[in-house]
């Protein structure tokens, strides 16, 4: 029980850096960008070819991955952020989707259907990370510090302006915001976290193939952000380990021996339905900053 | 391009392609333009009406040999169906759309792909996980003309998805009950000031838009055969025909879903575009048609007001 | 002195010319007036100046410079700074955090990128030297109390007022105000028409889009009518009163169906 | 406000209270056998009839005394065809419910992301379907039941060119690891044989509309098409073949071996030359059993995971519950007659197989003979 926990506790980490990069998105500015396992799908395919093909260390890759990713973000945020609401939820998805077929397909580079298997294990100060609990530290490693990052920047300047086109973007625009610059910016820090998540995975999984990266997961990443509270970084990582532990719940206690499996999944929709309609702000809903607390007498 | 007849022949095909997109995309268009979310669960509900569809169907016309009846029957389970998944969808509005409507954007967005979940899982566990065949309710030998082969089932296809625009069209121009929704869908809160009860207006559309799902259910079935989860790709390109039409507008979803069904069979047959990248073709139009007319080809732009 | 003009500037819509080649001039430290029935193309022409339209022929200057069709954000990094008639404060956000997304780009020397790099590394002194800034455009607005407070929590006048105060943050050369006393009753108004004399004693130039007569003949010093997209009349107060295609324009179009355009 | 997620706290808790509790009671003459699939999403039919054909061998293992008293007890895993969920019940098996031996996965890419955690475990993992070259490579206590795509191809190519004398092939193949498999593997071996494949034309997992493809299939000229896919897909390109008016030779891979192709394509499927594993002796008494148990005919692999659950179990009986004893066990098994034919692994943990070739008539299909290659020969074996 305990091993199938830190199961979860690593595969919550991985997408709570993807949760992250999807609350930037759509939590802080209000995209409702449908794309992250598109990032997520680029950030592993990089890891795996370059450490398989190219015999690259783990770390080396990690760079490669998270700027590739951004690049991405910018390329398909360019065109695609421009439309609103629901329209952008579908562009997006249609990229997502562009993406897979195309690593479906790229037979020479991703090896197609078949993906590519036997990602060598990472090493650090002379040790391979082998053991359940190093993996825990090195991916909540990297949550930490893009969590750190993100909070950062939600707090400064750029924080705010993204809270004000989150808003109005009309106003925010007559106010000097550069509102395609912004969201670009945010869409790319997203798609940076989304291809770091990739990455690890990659790394845990120790084999990546196109069938991962469906559509679900940008819903997973979504359902995790929604359900922590949108625009609320901490509360955003909360959601992803509670929606992982929700999802592998009925493993972790042995569940899954009793109930067939399209039972835990029907359970799963109905656990999505009934979230939505008793706590759709989320368990923390948004964070809302205080630069300085108003005392009570200077109200009066 | 070898020939004449080739062209014909994947125009026929894009066309029978392009029907069962339209079909669909018009429940999707009505939905959307009146609650402006993407039912996600609208394929699934699809998937339902073709298995009920095929139980009715095989129910009625019991050890029979094929022959007239087998028309009747299909058409008797067809309605059947359809009522079914009416009240299907309209229940599903209220248990799960229904609450959420002063909430984000979001939640029913969500809430949708919970419901699809349960849907499609609950239909693989009801029913199996292997696809089922729904007989032809008539001889479905291909017609040759001029050397191009159509199915019968291929004209029921495209004559149904016809008259379901023509009817919908005429539904939603003319009579009381369609201009309600009209109203609705422009401004749900100046609707109920003019006396419109919104909430059964929607509930009404939901009715219909299930039960176009599923006749557009059965109509595939005769295509691609029934399983748990035929709805979900078939239902995500037909919401990308009706916005790529215009998302609301009943014409557009027509012109929408025979576009892409054109497309899509095109830009593999003519392009040299690799045929596996016939999903990526949709998306790739999808794209292209927001950035050059984000409200579709036959929408009406709205520019908010400043 | 000529401090923003637009030459023929028209703008239509399809069929619909929502603004007809107008000349407006904004003289530099008055306070300007544009006023007309509804739908004759007031905030239409106000939108072709800031940014958030394209006029469909005719140029903006402003300051001698062509300005037409600059997106919006570039428009208020020269200085022109605005409101809107159907409020649109950043309704989520704090009181005092509205009046610093104002000073997003005003805040700090250097190049962006250096602002921006600044702003993530010494954030709390940054962040301080903001807070203080925003705190002094409320004081300006009586408001400072009710700084933590959600904006679209505030009673309508303040939110109005807010509204100014976040454009102010923005250290403009220009402030277009949109029916600015829309909805005030009329103590509100005296201490807004106190408000805008205010602003234009700090040397800002204001132009505003008023119905309220008494608020317009009151503090302007420079009125411009228009009527079906087109100017009829330019003068001071006690000109306009008394031009007829003014009065006629006044009184004759009271049933105009095309009230809503204003919309635009 | 926070309520909601006391309350779901106190939930989660209680409910592994309970089950961790459970757990701990189970008696001690108990076997345990893991399965790994999908058993649910887009590839849900293939893990499912694996699934089930694991489970009839294992009641009626139980049925005839089970293993030395012990009853034997499946635990199965949904892997939804993706390879951490897969690997998230991977370590529940392994770590949680502690099962002696897997039966799975099902899909390639699944099979490989657990195949390694398999070797490190030192636990036995016999895949019914993990057909790519290379899954068996991987550690010593990876197995398949299934030929490698290599073989099934080969003899396919040189059957293709060498038997029927087909000059000039098309294609239409599926982009996953099986379709493409078996794709990869026949033109190899018919391109070496001296044929030439003219046209390859693909499409995506899910797909159910082919005219397009078929269409330039048709227009092609080519003698023969080969469709290595799965049941459903098939009969579908069947079916809209026949409606495009083709007349033409169809062939095909081991999907074909579901009976199910004969309700979905009917007489469209008479015809179709296609390989697939030999029958056994036993193989009408399993697909008559697995009616009587599920309602549906066996899938294209439930014979081999049939079989795979059965090496399993005799294992066990002879090897105890030992993970790494059950894993020589297995590699050991000789001549074992199972619903597959006469069944013994290589040394890497591939089957020793040969491959029979079909050709449907009336919609059964008939025996053609069953065949090897070795060193590019394709010879008959008796």
């Amino acid at each position: 029980m305990l091993n199938f926990f830190l199961l979860i506790v690593i595969y919550a980490g991985i997408y709570a850096l993807m949760a992250l990069g999807q609350n930037m998105i759509t939590g802080y500015v209000g995209i409702l960008s449908l794309c992250q396992a598109g990032f997520f799908a680029v950030g592993s395919y990089v890891t795996a070819i370059l450490s398989v093909k190219l015999g690259w260390s783990f770390w080396a890759t990690i760079p490669v991955a998270v700027v590739l990713s951004a690049l991405l973000g910018v390329l398909i945020g360019l065109p695609t952020l421009r439309l609103k609401g629901d329209y952008l939820a579908i562009a997006t998805l249609g990229f997502a989707e562009i993406l897979r077929t195309v690593i479906n397909n790229w037979d020479s580079l991703t090896n197609g259907p078949n993906g590519i298997s036997r990602i060598p294990k990472a090493e650090i100060f002379g040790l391979t990370i082998k053991s359940k609990y190093a993996y825990i530290a090195v991916i909540w490693f990297f949550v930490l510090i893009v969590y750190l990052l993100f909070e950062r920047i939600a707090k400064s300047r750029m924080g705010r302006a993204l809270e004000a086109i989150r808003e109005d973007e009309i106003a925010a625009s007559s106010m000097g915001i550069n509102i395609t610059k912004y969201k670009v910016w945010a869409f790319a820090l997203g798609a940076a976290a989304a291809g770091l998540a990739g990455c690890l995975q990659a790394l845990y999984i120790g084999s990546v193939m196109p069938g991962t990266y469906v559509f679900m997961v940008s819903i997973m990443a979504l359902c995790m952000v929604v359900l922590g509270g949108m625009g609320n970084f901490a509360a955003v990582i909360l959601g992803a380990f509670i929606i992982q532990l929700i999802s592998y719940f009925p493993q972790m206690v042995g569940l899954s021996n009793i109930i067939p499996a399209q039972a835990r999944q029907i359970l799963f929709g109905l656990i999505l339905v009934l979230m939505m309609i008793y706590r759709p702000q989320g368990i923390l809903g948004r964070k809302e900053r205080k630069y300085r607390k108003t005392t009570k007498e200077a109200s009066k | 391009m070898s020939s004449i007849a080739e062209f014909f022949q994947h125009l026929v095909n894009g066309l029978t392609l392009g029907g069962i997109y339209a079909l669909i995309a018009l429940g999707y268009t009505m939905v959307y333009g009146i609650l402006k979310f993407i039912n996600f669960a609208h394929g699934d509900i699809l998937m339902v009406g073709a298995y009920l569809g095929l139980f009715i169907f095989n129910f009625l016309r019991g050890g029979s040999a094929m022959g007239p009846w087998w028309f009747v029957a299909f058409i008797l389970a067809m309605l059947a169906s359809m009522l079914i998944c009416a009240l299907l969808g309209m229940t599903i509005e209220k248990l799960a759309y229904k609450p959420l409507r002063k909430a984000t954007r979001l939640a029913p967005l969500l809430s949708a792909i919970g419901v699809s979940f349960m849907l499609s899982n609950g239909a693989a566990w009801a029913w199996g996980t292997q696809s089922r065949k729904l007989d032809y309710p008539f001889d479905n030998t291909p017609l040759n003309v001029l050397g191009i082969s159509i199915a019968p089932h291929q004209i029921l296809i495209l004559v149904v998805a016809t008259i379901m625009m023509v009817a919908l069209t005429l539904f939603v121009s003319k009579s009381r009950m369609g201009k309600a929704m009209r109203a609705t869908s422009l401004d749900q809160s100046t609707a109920k000031l003019m006396g419109i009860n919104s909430d059964q207006i929607i509930s009404l559309t939901f009715g219909i838009g299930s039960a176009l799902a599923a006749c557009g259910g059965m109509l595939i079935a005769l295509d691609v055969k029934v399983y748990a989860t035929m709805g979900t790709m078939v239902g995500l390109k037909a919401f990308v025909a009706a916005v790529v039409g215009g998302i609301g507008n009943i014409g557009g979803a027509m012109l929408g879903g025979l576009l892409l069904g054109l497309l899509e069979t095109f830009g593999i047959a003519l392009l040299g575009i690799p045929t596996s990248y016939k999903d990526a073709i949709a998306f790739a139009v999808l794209i292209i048609v927001l950035l050059v007319k984000p409200e579709g080809i036959m929408g009406k732009a709205e520019k908010e007001k400043v | 002195m000529i401090l923003l003009e637009t030459k023929g500037l028209t703008r239509a819509y399809g069929g619909v010319v929502a603004v007809n080649r107008v000349d407006f001039t904004v003289e530099s430290g008055l306070i300007t007036g544009l006023i007309g029935p509804n739908g004759a193309g007031k905030t239409t022409l106000f939108n072709n100046m800031t940014g958030l339209d394209v006029p469909t022929s005719g140029k903006v200057f402003y300051q001698g410079k062509d300005i037409t069709g600059y997106p919006a954000h570039k428009i208020c990094r020269l200085g022109i700074a605005r409101t809107f008639q159907n409020i649109r404060l950043f309704k989520e956000l704090s009181v005092v955090e509205n009046v610093m997304v104002g000073l997003h780009f005003k805040n700090g020397e250097g190049s962006r990128f250096a602002l921006a790099l600044k702003s993530f590394l010494r954030l709390e002194g940054e962040q301080e030297q903001m807070y203080r800034k925003a705190m002094k455009w409320l004081e300006f607005f009586h408001m400072e109390n009710m700084a933590e407070e959600k904006a679209g929590s505030l009673p309508y006048g303040y939110q109005r007022e807010l509204e100014i105060a976040r454009a102010l943050a923005t250290d403009p050369k220009i402030l277009f105000l949109d029916e600015p006393a829309a909805g005030m009753n009329p103590q509100e108004t005296e201490s807004l028409m106190q408000t805008i004399r205010r602003i234009r004693d700090l040397g800002i130039t204001v132009v505003l889009i008023e119905h309220d007569m008494k608020l317009v003949m009151n503090i302007c010093d420079n009125i411009t009518v228009l009527n079906y997209g087109q100017k009829i009349a330019q003068g001071s107060a006690s000109d306009i009163q008394k031009d007829p295609k003014v009065i006629e324009a006044y009184l004759g179009t009271d049933d105009d169906p095309s009230d809503d355009d204003e919309d635009f | 406000m926070k309520k909601f997620f006391v309350v779901l706290l106190v939930a989660l808790v209680a409910v592994t209270a309970v089950f961790a509790g459970g757990a701990k009671e189970a008696a001690t003459s108990q076997v345990k056998i893991g399965f790994i699939g999908p058993l649910t999403g887009d590839y849900a039919n293939y893990g499912v009839r694996c699934y089930q054909a694991v489970q009839l061998a294992v009641d009626e293992a139980n049925a005839a005394g089970g293993i030395n008293g012990a009853q034997i007890i499946l635990y199965a895993e949904d892997s939804e065809g993706a390879p951490d969920k897969a690997l998230a019940g991977f370590e529940k098996l392994v770590n949680n419910d502690k099962v002696c031996a897997i039966v799975g996965a099902v899909l390639t890419g699944e099979t490989l992301a657990i195949a390694e955690k398999a070797q490190e475990e030192g636990i036995l993992l016999i895949s019914p379907s993990a057909s790519a070259d290379g899954v068996t490579d991987i550690g010593s206590y990876i197995f398949r039941t299934t030929p490698n795509d290599g073989l099934q191809g080969k003899v396919a190519g040189y059957y293709f060119a060498k038997v029927l004398g087909i000059k000039n092939l098309g294609a239409l193949y599926a982009k996953n690891d099986y379709s493409q498999g078996l794709y990869e593997g026949m033109k190899e071996a018919f391109e070496a044989a001296g044929g030439k494949i003219t046209i390859a034309e693909t499409c995506m997992v899910g797909d159910k509309d082919f005219k397009t493809q078929l269409t330039k299939l048709r227009n092609a000229n080519v003698e023969a098409v080969y469709i290595p896919n799965y049941t459903a897909e098939m009969a579908q390109q069947l079916e809209q073949a026949a409606q495009l008016g083709m007349n033409i030779q169809f062939l095909s891979g081991d999907g074909f071996t579901d009976a199910q192709i004969y309700d979905l394509a009917g007489d469209f499927a008479n015809g179709v030359i296609y390989t697939g594993p030999t029958p056994g002796a036993e193989n009408q008494t399993f697909i008559n059993n697995f009616k009587k148990a599920f309602g549906v005919d066996p899938g294209t692999f439930s014979t081999n995971a049939y079989d795979a659950a059965n090496i399993v179990i005799n294992a066990i009986k002879a090897a105890g519950t030992n993970r790494s004893a059950i894993r020589d066990a297995v590699a050991a098994t000789k001549d074992y007659d199972g619903v597959l034919g006469l069944i013994n692994f290589e040394s890497n943990g591939d089957i020793v197989a040969t491959t029979g070739v079909y050709l449907v008539q009336n919609q059964v299909p008939v025996f053609q003979g069953n065949y090897t290659v070795v060193d590019g020969v394709l010879s008959e074996v008796k």
